[in-house]
């Protein structure tokens, strides 16, 4: 396993988490298991129809029955409660106002039109079935392709139509590498819907206190601080007085980077009605209005030599943003343009991105956001491709890879991808698997009539979120460290973790920083209270953004304890060992001083040097120059049962090269749960709307998140090049598995099926649609 | 969702058009209906006390029919509402005479199902949409077998 | 509707209540006992968040009315440890890294805890279709199985 | 998340339970290991005034020989039956059955009348039960009747019974010598319901078949015997040909074929068709 170049006791070692005893105990408290005295509790009603206009809503009888407190509706608020916020910003984007209660119009099945607060959760519910809303139909628009036809119904129509907004690239000659190239290859690729499904469903418990001014927000979020500043905007209620705390947090997966009405609803009741309010958001509600992710339908070409060089790529995006945005809606399919020649040198690119409203849940940040997307595009079409070539798909990968010594390496989107050595991560791949001898193995089984496939995904990401230019509300982490005076270690971050298991990893890195022991040091997170500043966890950027924060801000400490101890000791502060609790000259541990001695007399503060204040606390912003760009190889085994469809997953060999790896057990905990969401896109996972925009797979009884039987195990390896974004040389891993296994999991399949000439399934590959394929392409049936 | 079918009724077109669109006779037929009161040309309000599997909801609508062809053809178009979601949809009913005395009636319309009921509902909504249907014609069937006569010539 | 007076006995504590008959066992045990390590992930009775054990049986508590309970003998993650020393399988958890974000963890110790009950010694497929009934979405589920190999080899020793 | 409010009774006897039938009429429902009862409930797609919990009658409870016949009282679980002693002596079919259907929680608590009774065309019991020809016993105002397997599932979640019936009785004949059983299903991957299953009963003397059974469920709108099937392969050697041949009659004579996001009317007509022969394969074997 690689470490940390250097003298180092914790970074690298798979250290057992620390926050793991009260998660295992049933002792932590996720939203709900927070109680306050005379809380009352709130319930949505929402909206049945896609597209409606609201003709009447009556909530008297919701109103007497007893127990209910007040019941709200749009009108009731909408001077009182701004719009939900978006951050994006993109050239000519149109920007609807996006009610936390719906006004006049509902436009998606599930947004909120009534809130009722009751006494109790039981008679808040019964309260929602009391209300009566009568809606007007209106034409419903759910299919993208026919959004954009200038005949198509209307969302906004304010706006015209249902393009939301448009982004060309033309980077290189296109039009000459299209003409000049051996072979074009054309096809449509759909990424499905999918809906983030975090065991814990939203949550949200607001406190006003009139005496002191404050408004304290308890949510299941990923990030407290936006949270506060977005939340004081919605309410108008100053943000110094406004604390969000995110307690324990269960997962999250991108869906809870966002701010939501019900959280800007929530804290209104509470201030008006004086009492703490919660609302608890049942799993239902989590289908239909928490954010779902992907949704593109993608037209796209490469151009491609006789040898395998790809010359060119061309794409017309369409990305479902859904009726409203969140908070980052129309920002994530512009990972994917960003990120569309994968791991390959493809110096001709031209692109259309197309935002597209449609009368469903909006889209926003689901695990790899955008990336995944753009993954499968690439992948899926290196391996058509192959397939046209008579290629060997391993072949191609490496025919366009840049080489090591091309990096940092720029791809024609702008984006500089910071180090990377693809061929070592493939080959160890390869290695792994015995790709050689593999391709014999599937022949042989060919010939005994199995359908075995064997697929690759070779995939370069971009993570670390990232320069503040590329992140919509800052890039930068923010990070306290404080030596107490009794020599504990304080360690307060801005990221918001809800499972990664940083209260682990960094005490790791700052225990060796320190040199103390790692049960001295307390990560403290998901307060704004805490911790003043903070931007959350996302996008793969905790530790190579937050984690750097946090080492500047102890490198800064311990720069003043050295200066400290050094006074004290009468020796040269650069000459200091920090190790095991205690701080000596370098070759003398026997003249050592305790930690502890020198946090004391740093607060004690009566014999300090002449340049040193008391006290032992630093803050660092770290802004990162660039983003990471972890990389690496999946090969994936498959066996499919013709008669059924049935997919075997063989085996699974995953690679990943995410720079320096500060905890091993939780890198491979990361890309596990990684590969399952992305493995469950590609064979399980789909959201269904019908014509008329209802939802089809509104709970677990339809929607298939994998199960334990339903994912393999998986052979992890890695590589390490370092990332010269940061001095830890991390890159982040949070994303890397889901981002990777789709397309390698579709690409084995594929390949399984070849010989009967299939080129393509959309996804997910059920059971069913596996064989409709077999049985088409047994019948001759082109696409 | 589609709905497709034929169903065969020993009468003849006469007797099966009356059966499928006089208001009393569709009463008979149409599963659960508890009331169907006219509100003008060929339109019903309609109580439906409907459901499978314990699923019941009460749903009050309008009952239309369209476009008649008098022992021929006509759509029957429905739309309704309960606590548990909305359906609403259409059917085009063809008639045509099989042999003597016996009528084959072929199914083509669409009914869309909204609400909770389309969100959790999905194991349930196609099953029970063609037991609804097959109910009907049993119903219709029971009125051919009893000889039932049209009501304008009582 | 007509409340009634149920008693159950959950880690070895009685809690009598007067509840409705439609209150769920899963309700009653978070907010009438306040043990609130038993989770609600689901309406439909798939996830699995909130299993317990009841009368020795593992259960999902929000399949079950609190009423029906009446009388029952349950246990809870509160009460898998004992005088502070950590249930073989709950340290098979932490060992194995078998729990990210901890959500499902209460319920998925559970229903391994009936697993190791009824086979000591399961092979691997054996732990997956025993974890059937339990969703983890953070996991992907390889690290459980390690968890859950990890208390059968230190339980059966 | 929350049921609507209703009156809960639990009686100790199957007489009061009937009684509180009668009174209650159409606005009660019984209450078994509730795994489609609750969740419905709590999604408020059902209402019941009042709840009749059977849970507290031992006498509807346990498994039982007696003359050549299981005897299952209806509340037993599936997991009892999944590990019962008896049923895997004497009928394994119904073991293998019971390990199928959903997850060990669902298994600790569903019962099969409850199950039964419900009629959820892809429930896993179903096929079984037509496969083996049992009879359900039930109770009503006018006294206790025995309903065939094959006249039990009248539609889609409808059964014979009536509503102020109770099943108390699942009676399984035991198949005499050189019969085996087998019930393989392909479960939708979300529920885990079957999107088909098969359950297989034969008696083989020299690889010829005496005697087959084919119950199929998930497949459509009322669980069915494949007589086709049955009658094909009657008398004929178990040889891979003939029971392919055989199992292509899977779906003859069923016009009611489901349909829905999950699986076709195509593919689940080929399910039916694959699982058969692969359970008579299996059970051949």
């Amino acid at each position: 396993m690689a470490t940390l170049a250097g003298p180092s006791r914790l970074i690298g070692a798979p250290i057992k988490r620390r926050e793991d005893p009260r998660l295992i105990q049933g002792l932590s408290h996720y939203v709900d298991d927070l109680k306050l005295v005379n809380t009352l509790h709130c319930a949505f009603l929402r909206s049945d129809y896609a597209h409606a206009e609201i003709e009447n809503i009556d909530t008297e009888a919701a109103k007497r029955l007893s127990g209910v407190v007040t019941v709200i509706t749009g009108e009731d608020i909408r001077e009182k409660v701004s719009s939900v916020p978006c951050a994006a910003e993109i050239e000519g984007l149109k920007i609807p106002n996006h009610p936390a209660l719906a006004v006049g119009r509902v436009r998606f099945v599930g947004e909120p039109v009534a809130a009722v607060v009751a006494t109790d959760p039981y008679i808040a519910r019964d309260a929602l079935d009391l209300i009566e809303i009568e809606y007007r139909e209106l034409p419903v628009v759910v299919d993208m392709d026919k959004a954009i036809e200038p005949d198509s119904p209307v969302i906004f129509e304010e706006f015209g139509d249902n393009i939301a907004f448009t982004m060309p690239l033309d980077a290189g000659d296109v039009d000459k590498a299209f003409a000049e190239a051996d072979h074009v290859i054309s096809h449509r690729l759909v990424n499905q819907r999918l809906i983030p499904i975090a065991m814990e469903p939203r949550g949200v418990l607001a406190e006003y206190l009139r005496g002191e001014g404050t408004l304290t927000v308890w949510s299941s979020t990923q990030i407290p601080h936006h949270l506060k500043t977005f939340l004081s905007l919605l309410v108008d209620f100053p943000e110094h007085r406004i604390r969000v705390i995110a307690p324990e947090v269960g997962g999250a997966f991108g869906s809870k980077l966002n701010v939501y009405a019900e959280e800007a609803v929530v804290a209104y009741l509470a201030i008006q009605l004086g009492k703490p309010v919660k609302w608890i958001e049942k799993r239902g509600e989590n289908f239909t209005s928490t954010i779902h992710g992907r949704d593109q339908i993608n037209y796209v070409e490469i151009a491609v030599n006789n040898d395998g060089t790809i010359t060119g790529l061309r794409a017309k995006l369409l990305a479902n943003m859904g009726a409203y945005y969140q908070l980052l809606t129309p920002i994530i399919p512009v990972l994917t343009y960003l990120m569309i020649p994968g791991a390959y040198k493809i110096p001709n690119i031209k692109l259309e991105l197309i935002g597209v409203l449609t009368n469903k849940m909006a889209t926003d940040a689901y695990r790899g956001a955008g990336r995944p997307e753009a993954t499968y595009i690439i992948e899926r079409m290196v391996d058509l491709a192959a397939q046209k070539l008579g290629m060997d798909p391993k072949d191609i990968r490496f025919k366009n890879f840049p080489q090591p010594d091309e990096f940092p390496f720029e791809i024609p989107t702008g984006i500089i991808y910071d180090s990377g050595n693809y061929q070592e991560t493939f080959n160890k791949a390869l290695g792994i698997i015995n790709y050689d001898d593999l391709r014999d193995q599937q022949s042989a089984r060919r010939k005994r009539g199995k359908y075995v496939g064997i697929g690759i995904c070779t995939y370069a990401e971009i993570s670390g979120f990232g320069p503040s230019i590329g992140v919509a509300g800052g890039g930068w982490e923010s990070s306290t460290v404080r030596i107490e005076r009794t020599g504990k270690v304080t360690v307060l971050t801005g990221v918001s973790p809800h499972g990664q298991g940083q209260e682990t990893s960094f005490a790791q890195i700052m225990a060796d920083e320190l040199g103390v022991d790692i049960d001295d040091i307390a990560v403290i997170h998901g307060d704004t209270g805490r911790q003043p500043q903070g931007i959350g966890t996302f996008g793969s950027r905790a530790t190579p953004v937050g984690g750097t924060a946090m080492l500047i801000a102890g490198r800064q400490v311990k720069d003043k304890m050295a200066k400290l101890t050094a006074h004290l000791l009468e020796a040269n502060p650069d000459d200091l060992v920090f190790e095991n609790g205690k701080i000596f000259v370098q070759g003398s541990p026997a003249q050592a001083v305790e930690f502890a001695t020198v946090a004391a007399a740093a607060h004690n503060a009566v014999n300090l040097p002449p340049d040193i204040e008391p006290g032992l606390e630093a803050t660092h912003f770290f802004e990162p120059e660039k983003f990471t760009n972890p990389f690496g190889a999946h090969i994936a085994i498959v066996e499919v049962d013709p008669d059924t469809g049935e997919i075997d997953i063989q085996r699974y060999v995953a690679v990943d090269d995410i720079g320096h790896i500060i905890n091993p057990l939780l890198v491979t905990g990361q890309v596990h749960g990684g590969i399952a969401q992305g493995l469950g896109q590609a064979l399980y996972e789909g959201a269904v709307y019908d014509e008329n925009g209802q939802l089809l797979t509104g709970s677990l009884m339809d929607y298939a998140v994998p199960k334990a039987t339903q994912v393999p195990s998986v052979e992890n390896d890695y590589t390490v090049t370092p990332s010269p974004a940061n001095p830890m040389g991390v890159k982040g891993v949070g994303e890397t598995g889901t981002i990777a296994s789709t397309a390698c999991i579709v690409n084995a399949v594929v390949d399984a099926l070849s010989p009967l000439g299939v080129k393509d399934i959309e996804m997910p590959l059920t059971p069913n649609r596996v064989w409709q394929v077999i049985e088409d392409a047994k019948k001759g049936v082109s696409e | 969702m589609k709905i497709k079918g034929e169903y065969t009724v020993s009468a003849a077109p006469a007797r099966v058009w009356e059966y499928l669109t006089h208001p009393e006779y569709l009463q008979q037929c149409i599963p659960g209906c508890e009331g169907l009161k006219s509100i003008g040309d060929d339109a019903y309000e309609a109580v439906l006390n409907v459901g499978v599997a314990g699923i019941k909801g009460v749903y009050t609508g309008i009952v239309k029919m369209e476009n008649k062809q008098p022992l021929l053809a006509y759509r029957l178009v429905v739309e309704g509402a309960s606590k548990i979601g909305f359906i609403n949809g259409f059917c085009d009913f063809t008639l045509k005479e099989n042999e003597q005395n016996q009528t084959g009636v072929k199914l083509d319309g669409k009914l869309n199902v909204g609400g909770k009921l389309a969100r959790v509902g999905q194991r349930i909504i196609t099953g029970a949409a063609k037991m609804t249907i097959g109910k009907f014609f049993k119903g219709v069937e029971k009125l051919a077998k009893s000889g039932a006569i049209p009501l304008e010539s009582i | 509707m007509s409340k009634k007076v149920i008693n159950t006995k959950i880690n070895g504590t009685n809690y009598t209540a007067e509840v409705e008959p439609r209150m769920l066992l899963i309700h009653f045990i978070r907010d009438v006992a306040g043990l609130t390590g038993s989770h609600i992930g689901c309406e439909t009775s798939i996830c699995g968040a909130c299993t317990a054990i009841v009368d020795g049986m593992a259960v999902k508590t929000c399949a079950m009315l609190a009423i029906q309970a009446d009388g029952a003998e349950i246990n809870t993650i509160e009460g898998l440890a004992e005088n502070g020393d950590l249930h073989p399988i709950q340290e098979g958890f932490w060992e194995c890294h078998g729990l990210q974000c901890g959500f499902c963890t209460p319920g998925m110790i559970m229903a391994a805890s009936q697993l190791l009950e009824r086979n000591p010694n399961p092979t691997e497929s054996e732990i997956r279709h025993g974890l059937e009934g339990n969703l983890c979405r953070c996991t992907g589920y390889q690290h459980i199985v390690n968890a859950v190999q990890y208390a059968a080899q230190k339980m059966q020793s | 998340m929350i049921p609507g409010s209703f009156e809960y009774i639990a009686p100790s006897s199957v007489d009061e339970a009937l009684a509180l039938l009668k009174e209650n009429g159409e606005s009660a429902k019984l209450l078994a290991g509730g795994h489609s009862l609750i969740p419905t409930m709590k999604l408020r797609l059902a209402e019941p005034e009042v709840i009749v919990d059977l849970n507290r009658i031992g006498a509807l409870k346990g498994i039982s020989e007696s003359s050549g016949t299981l005897i299952i009282g209806a509340l037993t679980t599936h997991y009892e039956l999944e590990t019962s002693d008896l049923a895997h002596r004497k009928i394994p079919l119904l073991a293998q059955t019971a390990a199928a259907i959903g997850d060990v929680q669902v298994r600790n608590k569903g019962t099969i009348g409850g199950s039964l009774a419900h009629a959820d065309p892809a429930a896993d019991w179903p096929a079984a039960i037509l496969a083996l020809d049992a009879e359900i016993k039930a109770v009503g105002q006018g006294g206790e009747r025995s309903i065939k397997a094959s006249d039990f599932f009248e539609d889609l979640y409808t059964t014979a019974i009536d509503p102020e019936e109770i099943i108390t009785e699942i009676h399984v004949p035991i198949p005499g010598a050189n019969t085996k059983g087998t019930y393989l299903k392909l479960p939708q991957i979300a529920s885990g319901f079957a999107l088909a299953g098969v359950a297989v009963i034969l008696t083989q003397v020299e690889n010829i078949c005496q005697n087959l059974a084919v119950g199929v469920t998930g497949v459509s709108s009322v669980p069915y015997r494949a007589a086709g099937v049955e009658s094909d392969l009657r008398g004929k050697a178990f040889s891979s040909d003939n029971i392919a041949a055989a199992a292509e009659k899977a779906v003859d004579g069923i016009d009611d074929v489901l349909e829905d996001i999950h699986a076709s009317e195509a593919y689940r007509k080929n399910l039916a068709k694959v699982y058969t022969r692969r359970a008579i394969e299996s059970a051949a074997s």
